[in-house]
Formats: C-alpha cells, structure tokens, sequence
C-alpha cells in the first residue's frame, strides 16, 4: 500500500476530487495548506506596513491505496490539477507499512477496499 | 402627545427591538461553531414568532382590563390600537414598544436550551410562551392586574422579563435535560467577540428599555437612562475583581457577563433610585449572580448559557434591592426599606415568588405539551454533528471545499449549459 | 421647527447612515472570505463617493424645482442650503436626511456584481448612478417631479429606492456578466452570522429610514414605525413556512433574507395603510420574492446576492400593495383599491414601470460607458485568487504566517536597526 | 428643559457609550487573533475604570468652579447632581453625557500599547488617567477653565479628547516601548471586517458625539450632525486617492482609518463651520494623518494602532482648521482666519500646545509611577503565547481541540456522576 | 521508528487522546481535516442553490513512535476511535527514517523517548 | 528522495523560512496544527468551568528534497526553530517512493530541481 499526498492548487479541487471518483478512488483526506514554491508573491500593505506573502493557500490531498492504484490515482490528480502555470503543486508516493480501517479493525488491503 | 415624547419613545421601541438581535449574539457567541447559526436564529426567530402573537393576541391580553390575572380579546388582532392617544404617545406605538418586551423575553429563555432542542418544537414554545407565560405576568404587573394593585415596584420588568425568563429558562433546562456532553467534554464559546459585540448592543438597547419605561422623554426617563449606565459600570468592576480574587484573571466572557448582570439588576430600580444607590446596588448585585454561575456549573443542571444565573437571580437581586434602595424624593411614588418603607421589600419579594411560580410551573407544562406533539430534542447523533448542519442545512462558516453544486433537475432552458453534470465521487462501488 | 421634530430627525438620519455598513455586513458575509473585503468596501465607498456626489450636486438635482424630469443647478455645491426650516426642520438636516437614501440605494446595486468588478470601475459607476439615475428618479416622486404630479404614493422610497436599485442591479449583472465559477462551483457564504447582523442593524436603520420620512415626529412616523416593525415579523415567518414547505429546514439566510424582504414590501406603504394591513402585506410580499430567487439561481442570470429578487421584486410587490391597502383613514392622503379607489393601483403600476424603463436602460448605459473607458472586470487569474488581495492588498483574515515584512528603502535612521535585512525566500535560485 | 431636548440628549448619550465597545471592535481588529480579547477589553474595561471614577469624582473635578485649573469636590460621590435644569436637560444627564466623553478618551490611548502590557498596571493607568489628565483639561476648556477664558473652539472635543488621547498614547508608546516583534515580523491585523465594524459604529456614535455637543435639538446641533456626516465623507474618498496614488490600491483598513480621520478632524469643528467647509476641512484633514501613518511605520515608536497619527494629528488638524473656517454667520460665536479674525488660530494653536504639554507629561509620568509598583509588561514569553491566554485565561476563538474539562474538586453530590474522573495526558511518564 | 497516522471523528478525539494517554503515549501532532469515505453526505441549502458536502469534518493525527509501541498506539486508537458507524476512519503506519528532537538535537529512539 | 516533516513552534515559523532559504531549500508546504509534548499546558476558564488545554499551537512543515539535501535541510530547521525550551518540536524524514511535478509531468529528482 501507498500513501499519495498531493499539494493543489485550492481552486483546482473539486475537478480534483471528480477525477479521482472517475478514477474510482474513494475515500481520502484533505487539509488546507500554505505553499510555497515558484509563485510570484503577493504584495500587502497595511497602514504604513508593507509586507509580502512568501506563502500562498493550497490544498493537501492524502489518499491510501493499495499498489495497482497508485498510477491511476496519480494521474487523475495530474490531469485533474494541471494549468501549466507556476503553482500547480507536487504529488509525493510515500511507502506504507500498514493500514487499519478503524469502523471494523480490517487490515491492509482489506482496509482500503470499499464494503459493499 | 407632544413630538419629544413620540421621537424618544421611536428611539427606545427601536433600541428593544434590537436587543434580540444582539442577545442573539451573546449567545451565539458562547456555543460551539456547529450551533452557532441555530442559537442565532433561536434569537432571530422570536422577532417572527413572539412578535406577531404579540400584535395579533398577546397586547390585548395583557393591556386590556379583564380581570386581577389576564386581560380581554378586545384588541385581539390590532382592533382598536390606533393612532390616538396612550399616555404621551400613540396607542398604536405603545403597543409596538411593549411588544419588543415580549419578543426579548421569550428569546431570553433560549440560553438555556442550545445546542439541542429541535428546531421546530423550539418555535411551538415560544409562541405559546408569549402568550400563555409573558401576557399574563405583563398583565399582572403593568396591565392593570393584581401585582399593580399590590404595589410591587417594576420599573421595566426586572419580573416581568427577568425573574419570568430565567425561571423559565430553568424549567426548560429541566424538561429539555442536558447535552449528551455536558460535564463530560470542554465545550468552549467559539467566538466571544461576538458575546462582547452582543453585550454592547444590549446595552445599547436597554437604554431604551428602561429609559422608554418612562413611556416619555422626561425627568423620570433621564434618570431610569443614567441608572442604566452607572449600575453596570459598578457591576462590571465588581465582577472584575471578583474573578481576579478566584483565579488571579478578569475574563472577557466575565465582562459580557457583568454588563448583563448589572443591566438586569438594574431594570426594576431603574427609574426608582438615586444614581448613587444605583452604582451600590450595581455593585452589590454581582456577588450572587456570580457564585450562582459558579454553583450552577458544578451541578448536572445544563442551564447551559446561564439564563438562570444572569436573569433569574439578577432579576431577583434587582426586584428586592428595589425595595431597599427606592427614593421617593426621587420617584415621587415609593420608598424602600432604607428610606423607612420596609413593607416595599415584603411586596417586591410576593412579586418575585408570584412569577417564578407560575413561570416556572407553566413554562414546564408548556414543554411537555409539546413534547407530547412533537420531539424536543434532536438525535444523538445530529447533537454530535451540529444543529446547524442538521436543522438548517447550512455552515455558519462555510469553506465552500468539497461543497458540490446539485443542479436542479427542472432546468430552465437558459441555465442547462452551466450546469455540471449529475456525479457524486461516491455513486460508483470503486475503490483504491 | 421645534425640538422634537429636529431629535427625530437627527436620529432617523443617523439610523439610515449606519444601513450601508449593514447592507455591506449582509453582503459580505455571504461571499467568500477571499472576496469579504472587496464587497464590504463597495458598500462603505458608497459612504464617500454618492454621498459627496450628493451634497454637491445630486440634492440640487433632485430637490430644487427645474422641470418635471429633473431639479436644476441652483443648490449646486450647497449654496443656499442653511439653518432655515424646510419642513419642520433645518434645510440642512432635509439635505443629509435624504443624502443617506441616495447612498444606500447606489451601495444596494454591487450585490449584483460582487467578487469580479474592478474596484475602479465600480467607483465611477457608483459616482455616476448617483447623479445619473438616482438624483432624476428622487425628483420624480419626491422633488416635485412628474410621479409626483400623477399621485404616485412612495412613503419611503419603495419605488424611488429598491425598484431603482433592484433594476439596475440586473441591469449591471447582465453588463458585468456572470462569475467564472458561477454555476460551475458550490460558492458557499463564508460567514452568515455577518449576514444576520446586517439584516439586524438594516432593521434597526430602517426604523429612521421609514420612520423618519414622515420628516416629523408625529403620528405618521409612529404609523410607518410600528408598520415598518410589524411587517417583516409577517414576511419571516411566512418565508419560514415556504423553507420548510420546500426542503424541510428553515435557513438562517433564509430569516435574513426575509427581513430584508419584508422591510423593502413595506418601505413604500410604511404611513398609508393601518398596522394589520402591514401583517398581511408583509406576508404577501414573501412569496414573489422567494420564488424569484429559486427561480434567478437556475439560469444563467448571476445577479450573485439576489438584489432583484429582494429589492426589485420586493419593491414592485411593495408599491403594486400599497395601491391595495392603502387607507386614508389612517394616512389621510388616498385609499387604495382595496378601500374604493382601484385607480391609485393604476398610478402605482405605472410609477414602478417608469422606473423601472428608466433604471434599467441608464444603469446599462453608464456601465458600458465605464467599460469604454476602464475594464469592468478583473481577469480570471485574480478572480480567482480572490479581489481582497488583488484589488486591496489585504487579507479580511490574516494570520501573518509566511508574511514577510518588507524595509523602507528610505528608512530613517532611528528605524534603520530595527528592520531585518531585505531577502527573499526565492531570490536564489538553490533547491532541494 | 424641553421633551425635545431631552429625548436628543438621551440619544447621544447612548450613541456615545456605545463608541467605546465600537473602538474596541476598531482596535481588536487589528490585533493578531491572539490578543484579540485583551484589546476588546482594554476598551470596555474604560466602562467600569474610568465610567466609576467620572461619576465619583471626575465630573466635580471638571464641571464644578473651582480655579481655573481644576475644580473642587462639590459634585463628589454625585452629591447634589440630580433632575434640576442644566442648560436644557437634567443635570444628571449632563454628568452622564460628559462621561461616557471621559471613557472614549481614556479608551483610545489603549491602542498605542496593544499586544503587550499587563492588564492589571493597564486599569491602574486607565482609572488614574480619567482622574488626573482627562477631568483638569475638560475643565479647562468646558468647565470655565482658562482655556474656555481665552476663547478657544472646542465643539465636541478635538482638543479635549483628540489631541489629549493622541498625545497620551505617543507617551505611553514611550514608556511601555515596542513589541518584540515590531519591526522584525509582519504584524497582520486578524479581523479587517471588525475595523470596518467598529469605524461604521464610531461613525453612528460620532453623531451623538458631536451632535450632541450642542446639548440641545436644536440648529446648533443639525449643523454639527450635518457637518460629521461631511467631512468624514471627504476624508474617506481623499484617503483613497492617496492610498491610490501610492501604492496603485485603495484598501479597507485605509477606509476605516480614514472616517475616524474624519471625524476627529471635524470635532472641534463641528458647530462652527458651514457645511462646504466641513467638506474641504474633511478632506484637507487626510493628508497629514496619512503621512504621518506612513512616517511612524518607519520609526522605532510602536504607537501600534497609530493613535497619534489618527487622533493626534487629526485632532491638532482639525483643531487649527477650526481656526480657519469658523464662521459667525454659522455659529453666532467666532469668526476665523479665513472670516478675518487671524486670532482665532493662534487661540486654537494655544490650546493644542497646552493640551499636548500637559497630557503627554502627566500621562508619562503616571505610566512611570504605576511601574514603580507593578510590572509594565508582560513577559517575553507571554507576549509571544499572547495575552488572551496568558492574562485572561480565554481564547478569541475556542475550538475546543484538546481541551480537558478539568472538574471541580468540591463537586456537589449531584453533579459528581457526570464528571469524568480526573486525569491528564502527561501526568505519567511512558512515552512511544 | 514509525510515524503512525490516523484519521478519526472530531467528537472522538478526546476519547482518543485519553486512550493514547492510558497506552503512555505521548506526544502527537493534530491537524483539522476533511475526509471523504462512505459517510452520508450532507445536503445545504443556500437560497435557490442546493448543495452537496463531500467532505465531512475528521482530525487527523500524527504521532511518531518507536516500533515497539505502534502495537499498542494502534490499538489504543482503534478501541478509543471506534463508533461501528461508517466514518470512523483510518489508520496508516509509515516507515520513518530518523527523528530528531529539536530542542536537544537527539536522534531517532532517543527523540521520542521522554527526558525525565 | 525523502520528506522532512517538521513541527516547529507558531512564533519561530519566519525564522525558519529564512534558514530554509539560506540553506537554498526551495519548495515546501506547511500546515497549521497542534501539538502535544512536555509543554506545561495552560489553564483556561470559562464561566464555572476550568478548562486544561493540552494542546498548544505549532506548525507542520512537509518538505520534499533530494537526498544529499536532507542533511542541510534539517539543521537548517535545527538551529533555526530551537529555543531550547520544551515544546521547540520534532523533525521526521520519511523516505519517498516517487515525486511528480503536476505543472510539466516531471519525476523524482527533476521534480523538486527547481526550473532555471
Ligand atoms: N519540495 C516541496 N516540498 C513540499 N511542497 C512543495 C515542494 N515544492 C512545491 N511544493 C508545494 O507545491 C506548491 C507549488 O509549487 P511550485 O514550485 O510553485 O510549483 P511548480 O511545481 O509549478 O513549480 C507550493 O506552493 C508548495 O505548496
Ligand atoms: N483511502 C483513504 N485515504 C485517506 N483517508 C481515508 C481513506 N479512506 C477513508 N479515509 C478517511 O477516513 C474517513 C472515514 O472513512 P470511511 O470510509 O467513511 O470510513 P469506514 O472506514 O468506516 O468505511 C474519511 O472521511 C477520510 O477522512
Ligand atoms: N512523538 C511525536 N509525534 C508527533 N509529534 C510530536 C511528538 N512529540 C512531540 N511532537 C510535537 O512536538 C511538539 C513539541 O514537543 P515536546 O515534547 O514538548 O518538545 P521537546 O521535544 O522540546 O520535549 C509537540 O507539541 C508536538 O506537536
């Protein structure tokens, strides 16, 4: 099993998440994020302050799946998050040992495999 | 009826209105996120429910002579409320004003009860509460009823509003029972600038509550207006210290607390007082709200935003020390005990017992009746999730991520284009 | 002149001020938190640019007689308007009062193009409508203009004030065109409590709005007062009953909006017709305007916070019922249809008609004419990452992490030790 | 004493009092999420400190004859302060009204010394201010004092309250010193909308303000109500042109800072200019705040919330405008330099140099004496944690995440069953 | 050494952090989440435009532990978390290379072992 | 590849950006969370009620490097995040199966080189 964590752009997300339920990838976990990367900063001026933005919002997708999947998953989130433009994130494939769904105890493959 | 008199009693009618609007967010600033915009709209509502039972039933009930305990119909649905003279006003703004009485005090009760009560049953006891509850206390005191004849001293509803919603607020906590985590997680306020925001406007709006309890724009309404500003002032130094002797720190939840306390202490005594018995008794009126709050805490009793504590006993605190502060070189009607009247304290704590009695002993039947009919509570399940989700279907701070748009499946011709197509991630069996 | 007539007045001019913050809370809350700024902007720029507008040049426009289409020149700049009575009270005062009128109206129209003008532009049309279509149309029925002449009945400016804006709103929408995401994407309101706190304190600015344009403290303002009260308590319950008929929730948008609702139905009506004539006009006025709203989110048509709906199509219920109930018994100007005369319902149509002809094809011309000059919108790529920092350089919620503080190049000495050395995260080009 | 009168002044009153809570919205605004409270309550604490001490002593200190500095203790503990006439109203609303001028003041240096000072040497501060800097000037200048002696404009406070509170702030800056992150990290406000809340709120209180200066309803009045509605108006769309021409964007905190700009700068004018001159002051007013916004950002001076360059700057602006465009023929009282009498601006310029000596000594002075007994600041660590948590023992914004219900130790017996037994994360020693 | 991450209910966190603390567990890491996996969805309604949440509201948390103590962590988790209601969510076990304790500079067991 | 995952103290956020910079460390995400450690936790009081926050605020960063950058990239936050009081933190590296750049489509090592 794998464990893919993708940085996207915020505005990219839902075609993210209908390119993953087209890849028939079900269950996962997101949290907001601030990146930074190659993006141009944002330039903000309160009262007589004037700062720059190094970090800007992004949203993180964490998804558990088992090997064969992997690829499928990846490219749905490639194709899905992809404008060409500087900003459009990474997705890294991190090993993982075990899994448990926690509703049944089921392990490992089980775990990530929907009941029907 | 001259113009002065009319523009500041507009003014006051105004500033009550909009005291249930900002105890909505007192309140709503003390629950959890997932129930913010339901205790909101518990607030929100009564200006609907409350207010119309007021215009179309409630008024006549309680400001028509019928007998000592409840008027007549004879102004049922506004006949007869025009534009002719009621005291230094048009009837018809006198009923508009004592209406923004009713919708506050039914709307106080709501403190006790958030976070779990369905919606709709809510709605059902409110309405009959403004009715049923408020109208005849009304009546009693300032409609012409027995408490009137007794004597009891109400400036602007010290009983009538105070006494009579915290009570009610104690029954309801009763019948409604408690949050399935109550005493068992932390439940912390999720937003108390908003509980500020709230306590700013209240007493905003209280000025004209007690300073329109003059029903005109003279000596009486001055004075019941700077009672209203020096008597929280006392009680929100008070309390200050009295948190800072406890735990070494003032709060701010503490410093909305007080400005409320005091604003209810005050209500009665408002126009009765010199404003130095007004700052003492502002003073004086901290103590027992405050170590009611702290007991009440310790118990499994989830008067959950502390109605009981703030209005009930503040209420009480106020009704009595009106019979002990009350000047009649300055009200031109009664003395207290301090100025030689004892007897005054006597009838105040009759008026005080009187409600709580029948407020109480009603407001409970009130929920049962309707928990025959209907639910009172919501599903564990929902409770866990949140009223606002559940109840309203909406977030009171929504995100808009994973929010998918439904497109109506009746389209009109024009909007068929923009529309997404019908998907769901989860309408398909595929997994990863 | 006398006192009370002038307390009022001060008051009702301070009240209607205070509705264009509101209306920028009501907005702003059900946009998204990137957007929250650039929409609470629009309405307080409303404060600076109509409102200056108006003392220079719009009062004179709309209130000196010129012809019956509009005023002339001669209080141009504010001469000749001094401490002198017009009416019951100053002149001066008469020329603030209405001033607030002409703001609110030009804020109302930006709920139809938020999160995607160009904060210039909207500007300029905002300096523009207000000259251009709101100081004629004041004319017509206020200023002694054409309306007037035919015995069009506006009390506060139902006709003048939310058919006005509400057309021109949908005349921008349709100018500026709809959002990209529009229809696309679930945009979600990113803080509701803010909504409800602007439909309280438009509420309690509206008193001052209805209530004071009896321009005296007297009968007929506690008249229109006590309306202005009672009739959104009808329009927030009735729009309760619809919620729940519908989907099975009542919504705390929906309270809101019903507030709004309601105060606009009786804006036009609020002194003509009795107290219970406002319960069920008010509760009339909610299902045209609910249903224009379910209606306006299923085609393309992105008028983003239903100005039309509200304002337009609740202005129109507002002043077609005023023909139906209004009631010289209690007004003594007219009766309407309801009372003998179905023919003020005629005057009434063709007063909304006119305005609506009028609003909608000048508001439509002086957007294009701005486009010609300056682009309307902003481009997609801002758009998207939302107008509070690409327009404002600001963030509504910020948080500072990953802020930055950037030197003065000309820092002075005293300040030069305290600033960190200028770098940037990116300036080199290593990686890892 | 008139119904009329009365029914404004009791109006402005509560506009008044409602201006602190307003400031507290303005300032908590601009404070990182972690100090949010703190600084709302910096503002409402000034209710009870500075409220109490006014109605104790500070009103005979500043309104009864004594030398031309100070008054006597006649009026002490509110002795003799009752319903008798006082100009137009009762004396004890006089007393009231004049307090809730001496609570903004002290309330506004609060923002020079955000983030970072204890709250208990803060209230020490905070009461002694009320009582030894702000009673002597109002003497001076309203109590038939020396000032008042010479001549000097002051309608509604530009001196009293502006400068004095200005000057107060850039002297507790000094004697409390910077942040320990000023300068070095960028210091995000947390909650724009707030600041746009509390200028919105300042703005309705401001009328009360300035409007009610004229302690009548009368033209004196309409004119200073008219003429706060102006200037501000002209500020707000000046600043915006300078914020444009600078950085090529208009922003919402400029907007805000801008109408309190405004009307600090038409205070002491209020009542003495015409209208058009409120609006070329309003808008002449800008251009000093906004540079000296932009010049203190550059320096070591933490006045973190720019108190100086908003109330200081603006108040000595508007103070020798006041000296400029007074005019007779408006006010019946002093013509200035541009009406021929260049001497009205070397009284003005008097008055600002005296207010500026005493204050900014007196208020230095009494910051130095309270740190002699207890500890200015709060520790680093605090400062870095925030003072929500640290001094108050709340949070801004509670989730709840990880927090433990900690149950009383001396539970009631009933209340014993549902709290969960006592226990702590970290009280045993195992780790992963 | 392993990091082990879980997703869990908000309402059950505190229950979890009580087991976690009873299996002498002790330091983790939460972030607020929003998953998505068999749950219900939830239908909003904003004026005319209905609504459906794909998303729903978990805590993730992250603890790093030494292989000894993922049994117990695991369980801990498991039985505290546990609601046998769709949405309980998932636990995934990841191999992780070296640990450092910031305040010290200790590596590895040392870095998650407590100091006295 | 690995990724550095690191949870530093709210206030030291900017300092660590600023080393991460001068280490010429490029891209990263970060998240806000909370944290559970030695930290002496703080008593909070609400009304009657006593409250123990065990959690205190920290942020998560998640940086993905190429392997000879691992070694500068956690000293980088070492020096940068330590204050040496309890609560300063901990660093996970965990190992990296595979990166993608969504922008171009680029993999592994190419993937976190920065374009020229
Ligand atoms: N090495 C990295 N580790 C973790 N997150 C990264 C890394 N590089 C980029 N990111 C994330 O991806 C986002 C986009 O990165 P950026 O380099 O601008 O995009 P691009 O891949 O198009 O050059 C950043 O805001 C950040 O959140
Ligand atoms: N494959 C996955 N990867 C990451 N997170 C997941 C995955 N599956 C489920 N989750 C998380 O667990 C939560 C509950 O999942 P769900 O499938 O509803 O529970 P159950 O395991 O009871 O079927 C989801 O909301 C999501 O946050
Ligand atoms: N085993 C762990 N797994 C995940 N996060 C941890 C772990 N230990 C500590 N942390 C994080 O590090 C922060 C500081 O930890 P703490 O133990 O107080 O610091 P120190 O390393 O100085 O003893 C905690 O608040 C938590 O966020």
């Amino acid at each position: 099993m794998k464990l893919v964590v993708a940085i996207v752009r915020t505005e990219k997300l839902n075609d993210v998440l209908e390119a993953l339920f087209r890849a028939e990838v079900r269950g996962l976990t997101i949290t907001p994020a601030r990146g930074h990367g190659g993006e141009t900063e944002q330039v903000e001026t309160y009262r007589g302050t004037t700062i720059k933005m190094e970090l800007s919002q992004k949203v993180r997708l964490e998804i558990g799946v088992s090997d064969h999947f992997v690829e499928p998953t990846v490219e749905a989130i490639m194709s899905a998050a992809r404008t060409g433009e500087v900003g459009d994130g990474k997705i890294f494939v991190l090993p993982v040992e075990r899994v448990y769904r926690i509703r049944t105890g089921e392990r490992d493959e089980a775990a990530v495999t929907p009941v029907a | 009826m001259s113009e002065g008199h009319i523009a500041w009693m507009l003014v006051s009618t105004a500033l009550v209105l909009l005291m249930t609007p900002a105890l909505g967010f007192f309140y709503g600033g003390l629950v959890r996120a997932k129930n913010a915009l339901n205790t909101l709209m518990m607030s929100f509502a009564a200006l609907g429910f409350v207010g119309l039972g007021w215009a179309l039933l409630g008024y006549s009930l309680a400001f028509t002579t019928g007998t000592p305990l409840i008027g007549g119909f004879s102004h049922a649905l506004l006949r007869g409320v025009g534009l002719e003279a009621q005291g230094e006003i048009p009837q018809i703004l006198f009923m508009a004003f004592q209406g923004t009485f009713a919708i506050i005090t039914a709307a106080l009760i709501s403190g006790a009860i958030v976070e779990r009560m369905r919606f709709g049953s809510y709605l059902a006891f409110l309405a009959l509460w403004g009715l049923l509850i408020y109208a005849p206390v009304a009546h009693w005191v300032w409609g012409g009823g027995w408490l009137a004849d007794l004597g009891a001293l109400d400036f602007a509803g010290g009983t009538v509003v105070h006494v009579n919603a915290g009570v009610a607020a104690l029954a309801a906590a009763l019948a409604v029972k408690q949050r399935r985590d109550y005493g068992r997680q932390a439940i912390l306020p999720h937003h108390i600038p908003f509980t500020l925001l709230g306590a700013a406007l209240l007493w905003l709006g209280w000025f004209g509550f007690n300073g329109g309890s003059a029903l005109a724009a003279n000596a009486s309404a001055s004075l019941a207006f700077v009672n209203t500003m020096l008597a929280p002032m006392a009680t929100l130094v008070a309390w200050m210290a009295l948190d800072v002797l406890r735990t070494g720190k003032s709060t701010a939840v503490g410093m909305a607390t007080a400005i409320v306390v005091g604003l209810v202490a005050i209500t009665p005594a408002a126009g009765f007082v010199a404003p130095i018995s007004a700052v003492i008794l502002g003073g004086l009126a901290a103590v027992p709200s405050y170590y009611a709050l702290l007991w009440r805490a310790r118990t499994r009793l989830d008067d959950s935003l502390d109605v009981f504590a703030a209005h009930g006993v503040g209420g009480i605190s106020g009704a009595l020390l009106t019979g002990v502060f009350a000047q009649q070189s300055w009200n031109g009607v009664a003395d207290g005990l301090l100025f030689g009247n004892p007897q005054q304290l006597v009838v105040q704590a009759i008026a005080v017992l009187a409600v709580m009695a029948y407020s109480g002993i009603g407001s409970f039947l009130i929920l049962k009746l309707v928990g025959l009919v209907a639910t009172l509570r919501v599903t564990p399940a929902t409770e866990s999730i949140g009223l606002d989700v559940s109840e309203h279907g909406e977030e009171a701070y929504g995100s808009g991520e994973g929010a998918i748009l439904v497109p109506s499946s009746d389209l009109l011709a024009a909007g068929s284009a923009v529309a997404p197509a019908p998907r769901s991630l989860q309408a398909s069996g595929g997994d990863a």
